[in-house]
Parts: structure tokens; C-alpha cells; sequence
């Protein structure tokens, strides 16, 4: 069962990270690979905190 | 007269902030009056450094050169003076509560008589 | 004659200064609507300044203030929550005006600022604070219905 | 047309100021000193700095309010506790 | 000093204030006026170092060692709240009690935290470009995390939120400050001078040399700090209560 909760996890985050990711191509500007990469660094930062949050809430 | 309107607002601003501190009997309202005297300061600051038809140093979204701009010293500080107002309310936050653990009361007329 | 920039004091003076006087006097649920409402009125005034003044980087402004407006009010719903009396009658009627008059200033600056990302931005500001309206609003009056429950800590 | 828009923003910001001073209980102080921060951001916003209006939103808008209804709580609940003591 | 003296020196001393501003006033440069010499300077001196945001660059690139000293003031204050508002020994700690929050809040709540992290990442990692910076940005952040507190209790806020690691956090950005300038000191110029590392293109994320750095252990200081100050102040008003002793 701890290997099918890692995976879970891990696809939650994912799919936090692309959908922040989205909403970073939104909020910035001009798009060049340093500002690409460091989106995805900073929706790494948020998908983590997103699931990090939910599982706090619900008590886990 | 326009010429020196904004000033007079952060003096009233000022002005009002320091009749609230003086006659305020809660400690946490005479925190939030200091608050007050603190933005009439920014009001000055910017208003010292406005040009007509200027608008924001900002170049991200701008050429250089194009439009006249506001003096972005003055900005700065007034940035500073924000984040310093922040951290100064939240410690003095911090000192009413103790002064509450203390003596048990806010009121800054019954502080005084503590003393006695 | 910039048109941006009447609306935007027309929306200053019908918006900002009903709700300071709402938020000076008056019960306490009275204030704490006012206060919801005031957020939503200068997010909208800031995206009509953007537009106003040709500057795209002030929608960064109502951003944030999208953002965090709504928290403002949810930390007033929640620490408040012992003393919110009753809700104005006119509590509900207040915050339908305003996520109604956050379509037409959205729609307005997306169609000013033409098709691209930069509309994509100001729609997402505009679904932020409506619904940020919608969810303290509905705080607000769901926190008279059960007054009498145990402090929230 | 910014001059009348700036003698609103300026009205409006000196009219809360002076709300904000006259409203003797902290808790709806803290209400109208969020209200401020609004009306100092349009201020701020119309003498285009947006760095200034963006800190004064970010402070005045959540943290500021957070920060003095905790202490009001705290400072409250002991009031409270005193009474009964006594 | 009875109630009524002190109105009597308020209103002199406001009476005094008013009529010395308003002499002031006329002699202050009309509003709007066009002599702004430390702006251009300003303006010139950032667009040199190729940042698009002058006024990050007055504050990281020409005022940086002013810069520092607000950042002292900001690590300080939380020292000194952190001192003040510790657990003393007649206080017992309380474990918050679960709160029970509306759904469509604590939804709210839980969707607003990570839009409203990564605003305020893109308001720091922007500072030198658009308007923002560290502070704004660290404050957004923090503000950010405290949402769990709004939607849902103090509790689920404790468990995601360590404090020992955001105060590590505050010591950090405050030394990573030091350290660049130190790094300024090393590479033969002065101390927090920008002339480390090359200015890049023009309004691009690496543009300005030295200012992004800075704008970026500005924003992790205030975002650990302010999340300190906020966990004093919560535990202060939701988990210490008095011994009913007393």
C-alpha cells in the first residue's frame, strides 16, 4: 500500500505542477528558457505546498 | 493652489493620527492611530516626488526615453518606509500584549496610576 | 479625454467612499460587508487605471489585491466570528452588484487589450475576485446563521 | 483629468484616516485601517508608483488586519479572565 | 498630568504643527514640478546596470547597503517579538481546538493557497522587472501559507508550518544578503557593489547583475519572517492560556 500512496502523491503533484505552470506562462510577459525554468521551479514549490496542505487538512 | 494641496492632506493626515494617539484609551487603537501617522509620511514622500504627465520608472512594459517619468528615490523610500511600518506595528503589538500580561488593563490612563 | 480614467473615478466615487462610511459606522456585520465590497471596487478601479494610464504592468496590482483581498475579509469572517450580530438586509443585494460589475470592467480591458496572454491575466483576475467575493460574502452571512456554536480557534 | 482623480484619492484617503482615528473600538479599527490601505493603494496608484501600492496592499490588506485582531483576542481574553477572577 | 492638561499641550502643540507646516508647504517644490535632478540620476544610473525596474534598483543597486540596514530592522523586530511573546512559566499550552469551517471555504481555502504561492513567487522572481520585489513578494507568501489558518484550524496550519525551519529560514536570507555583498568585497570592488556578475539582456529574469540575487534573499527573509512574527501572534492568541491559578 505505501507504494501506491507514493505514486498517488506523486501524480498529484504533478498535475499541481502543470496547472501552475499554466498559470505562470499566463502571468509572465515575455517567455524565454530561464523564465520557463524558473516557472517550473517555482510550481514545483506550489504543487508540494497544494498537497502538502490538502493531506494536513483532511488529517491524514 | 493645486501646488500644494497633497501636502496639506498628509499634514491633516498626520494631524489626525496624532489626536487619536494622544486621546486614545485602548493601546492596540493608539497602534493602529501610529499607523495612520505613518502613511501621512507616504502620502508626502510620493507627492514630493509626482511630475505631471509622468508615469511609473518602471521599464518592463515601457521604452526608455518615451515618457516623462516620477522620481523613483523617492518610491524607494517610501517602499522602505512601508515595510518598516509593518514590522514596527507588529513589535508594538508584541509590547501591548506584555503590557497586558503585566498589569492586567490597556488603558493608558491606568497604566499611569500603576506606577504609584 | 481619457475614458479609462472617468470611469475609474466615477467607480471611486460611487464605490470607495459608500463603503468607507459603511465600514466608519454601523453594526459590525454592516462593516465587514463594506469592507468585502471596498476590496472588489479598487481591484476594479486598478485594472481601469492599467488601462488608463497605457501601463499593462498595474494589472500585476490588482493581482495581488485579487489574491489577497478575499483572505483579508475570511481573517475578519473568522477572528470576528463571535461578534458578527446580524447581516444587512441589503448584505446579499451589495455583493451580486459587484460580481456584477466585475464583467463589464473585465470585459472591457480584454477587449482593450486584444487577444493573447494578457487577456487571458485580466480574465483570471476577474474569476479570482468574483469569486473571492462570493466565498467571503457567503462566509459572512453563514457566520450568523450559527453565532452560538463554540469560538472557531 | 488625473487631477480629479487624485483630489478623490486624496479625499478618500484623509476621510478613512480620519475614520480610522475616530473609531474607538481596535477590532472595527482594524476594519477601517484595511479599508485605508485600499484607498492609500488608488492614492499611490494615481501618483504612479506601483511598487508602493503593491507592498501597501500586500500589508495593509491581510497582515496588518491579522496582526492587531490576534492581539485584540489575546489582550481580550485576558481582560475577560480578569473579571471573572475578581 | 490630568486629562485635561494633556488636551490643552495636544492642541497647542497641533495648533503649532499646523501653522509651521502650512508656512512649509509653499516653499516645498509645487507639486508636480519637473526638477526631479536624484531621479534621472537614478534612471540613468539603473538603466546602466540594465534593470528594468528603477526602483529596485535604487534599492538593491544604489541604496544597497541601506537596503541591509532595513533588513536588520525587520530581522530585529522579530527577534524582539520572538523574545517578547515566549511561553513564560505560568502559561500552559492548549491544543488548539479544531475549528469547523464552511466547505466552500476550506475548498476555497485549499485551491487560493498554491495561485496565491506561486503570485507571490512571480512577484519576487520579478522584482528587477515589473513592479514588486522581495518584499512585496515574501509578504504574498506568507500571507499565502496562512491560509490554512482561514480554512480550515490552527492544528493543520502547525503541522505544515515547522517554525525552527522558517527562522533558519529569516538567519539565512539575512546572511545570503551579507554573503553577496561580501562577494562584492572579494571580487575587488566594494562591498554590495554590482559589478560581480555581468548585467545580462535588458528586461530579461538575469538582467541587473547583482539585483535579482538580492531581490531574492530579500523575499525568502520577509516570507520566513513574517511567517515567524504570525506564528508568535498565533500562538499568543489561540494556544497560551493563563494558569487559572492566578
Amino acid at each position: 500500500m505505501r507504494r501506491g500512496r507514493l505514486g498517488a502523491t506523486v501524480a498529484e503533484i504533478l498535475v499541481w505542477q502543470v496547472a501552475l505552470s499554466v498559470l505562470w506562462l499566463v502571468l509572465i510577459s515575455t517567455v524565454d528558457p530561464l523564465e520557463l525554468f524558473v516557472g517550473l521551479g517555482c510550481a514545483l514549490v506550489g504543487a508540494v505546498a497544494a498537497v502538502a496542505a490538502r493531506r494536513a487538512v483532511s488529517g491524514r | 493652489m493645486m501646488s500644494v494641496l497633497p501636502y496639506l492632506f498628509a499634514g491633516w493626515i498626520f494631524l489626525a493620527g496624532c489626536y487619536g494617539l494622544a486621546t486614545s484609551r485602548h493601546l492596540v487603537h493608539a497602534v493602529g492611530c501610529l499607523a495612520v501617522c505613518q502613511s501621512s509620511t507616504y502620502v508626502l514622500l510620493l507627492a514630493v516626488g509626482y511630475r505631471d504627465g509622468g508615469t511609473a520608472p518602471v521599464f518592463s512594459d515601457l521604452k526608455p526615453g518615451s515618457r516623462p517619468l516620477v522620481d523613483p528615490v523617492v518610491q524607494a523610500l517610501a517602499l522602505t518606509d512601508v515595510v518598516v511600518g509593518a514590522t514596527v506595528t507588529a513589535l508594538l503589538l508584541a509590547l501591548v500584549m506584555q503590557v497586558a500580561k503585566r498589569h492586567g488593563t490597556v488603558d493608558p490612563d491606568e497604566l499611569s496610576e500603576l506606577r504609584g | 479625454m481619457n475614458a479609462w480614467l472617468v470611469c475609474a473615478s466615477l467607480l471611486l466615487v460611487a464605490g470607495l467612499l459608500p463603503v468607507v462610511w459603511g465600514t466608519a459606522r454601523g453594526p459590525l456585520g454592516h462593516r465587514v460587508v463594506a469592507q468585502n465590497c471596498g476590496t472588489s471596487v479598487v481591484c476594479l478601479v486598478m485594472l481601469l487605471l492599467a488601462q488608463g494610464y497605457e501601463r499593462p504592468a498595474y494589472t500585476d496590482l490588482a493581482l495581488v489585491l485579487a489574491v489577497l483581498g478575499p483572505v483579508g475579509t475570511l481573517v475578519f469572517a473568522r477572528l470576528l466570528s463571535g461578534e458578527l450580530d446580524e447581516e444587512p438586509r441589503w448584505g446579499r443585494a451589495v455583493t451580486a452588484l459587484t460580481v456584477a460589475a466585475t464583467a463589464p470592467v473585465v470585459i472591457a480591458s480584454c477587449a482593450a487589450t486584444g487577444p493573447g496572454r494578457a487577456a487571458v491575466k485580466v480574465v483570471f483576475i476577474g474569476v479570482l475576485l468574483a469569486a473571492g467575493n462570493v466565498i467571503a460574502s457567503r462566509t459572512l452571512s453563514g457566520a450568523h446563521r450559527n453565532p452560538t456554536e463554540t469560538r472557531y480557534d | 483629468m488625473t487631477d480629479t482623480l487624485l483630489l478623490i484619492s486624496l479625499c478618500a484617503v484623509a476621510a478613512t484616516a480620519t475614520a480610522a482615528v475616530l473609531v474607538r473600538d481596535p477590532a472595527r479599527q482594524a476594519l477601517v485601517l484595511s479599508v485605508l490601505g485600499l484607498a492609500l493603494a488608488v492614492l499611490f496608484t494615481v501618483l504612479q508608483a506601483p511598487d508602493v501600492a503593491l507592498s501597501q496592499l500586500a500589508v495593509g490588506s491581510a497582515l496588518t488586519p491579522l496582526l492587531i485582531l490576534l492581539s485584540v483576542r489575546k489582550v481580550r481574553r485576558r481582560g475577560r479572565r480578569e473579571e471573572d477572577g475578581r | 498630568m490630568s486629562r485635561r492638561l494633556r488636551m490643552w499641550i495636544l492642541a497647542v502643540g497641533a495648533l503649532g504643527f499646523a501653522a509651521l507646516f502650512c508656512a512649509a508647504c509653499p516653499r516645498l517644490p509645487a507639486f508636480g514640478g519637473d526638477s526631479h535632478p536624484y531621479g534621472e540620476r537614478a534612471v540613468r544610473a539603473a538603466l546602466a546596470h540594465r534593470t528594468a525596474n528603477v526602483v529596485a534598483a535604487v534599492n538593491f543597486d544604489q541604496r544597497a547597503f541601506d537596503t541591509l540596514g532595513e533588513e536588520s530592522i525587520l530581522f530585529a523586530s522579530v527577534l524582539g517579538t520572538v523574545v517578547l511573546l515566549r511561553q513564560t512559566r505560568e502559561e500552559r499550552e492548549v491544543p488548539p481546538a479544531p475549528a469547523r469551517v464552511p466547505l466552500p471555504v476550506r475548498r476555497y481555502a485549499l485551491l487560493l493557497l498554491p495561485v496565491a504561492l506561486v503570485v507571490g513567487l512571480y512577484v519576487v522572481a520579478h522584482g528587477q522587472l515589473s513592479p514588486g520585489g522581495g518584499f512585496q513578494g515574501g509578504v504574498v507568501v506568507a500571507t499565502a501559507l496562512h491560509l490554512l489558518y482561514i480554512g480550515a484550524d490552527y492544528r493543520a496550519l502547525e503541522r505544515v508550518r515547522p517554525v525552527g525551519v522558517y527562522e533558519i529560514g529569516d538567519a539565512a536570507g539575512e546572511g545570503a544578503y551579507l554573503v553577496l555583498g561580501l562577494a562584492g568585497l572579494v571580487a575587488g570592488s566594494s562591498f554590495l557593489a554590482n559589478t560581480v556578475i555581468g548585467y545580462g539582456t535588458f528586461n530579461t529574469l538575469a538582467s541587473g547583475g547583482i539585483v535579482p540575487l538580492l531581490n531574492m534573499t530579500v523575499g525568502m527573509e520577509v516570507a520566513c519572517a513574517v511567517v515567524v512574527l504570525l506564528a508568535r501572534f498565533l500562538d499568543q492568541a489561540v494556544e497560551i492560556e493563563e494558569e487559572s491559578g492566578r
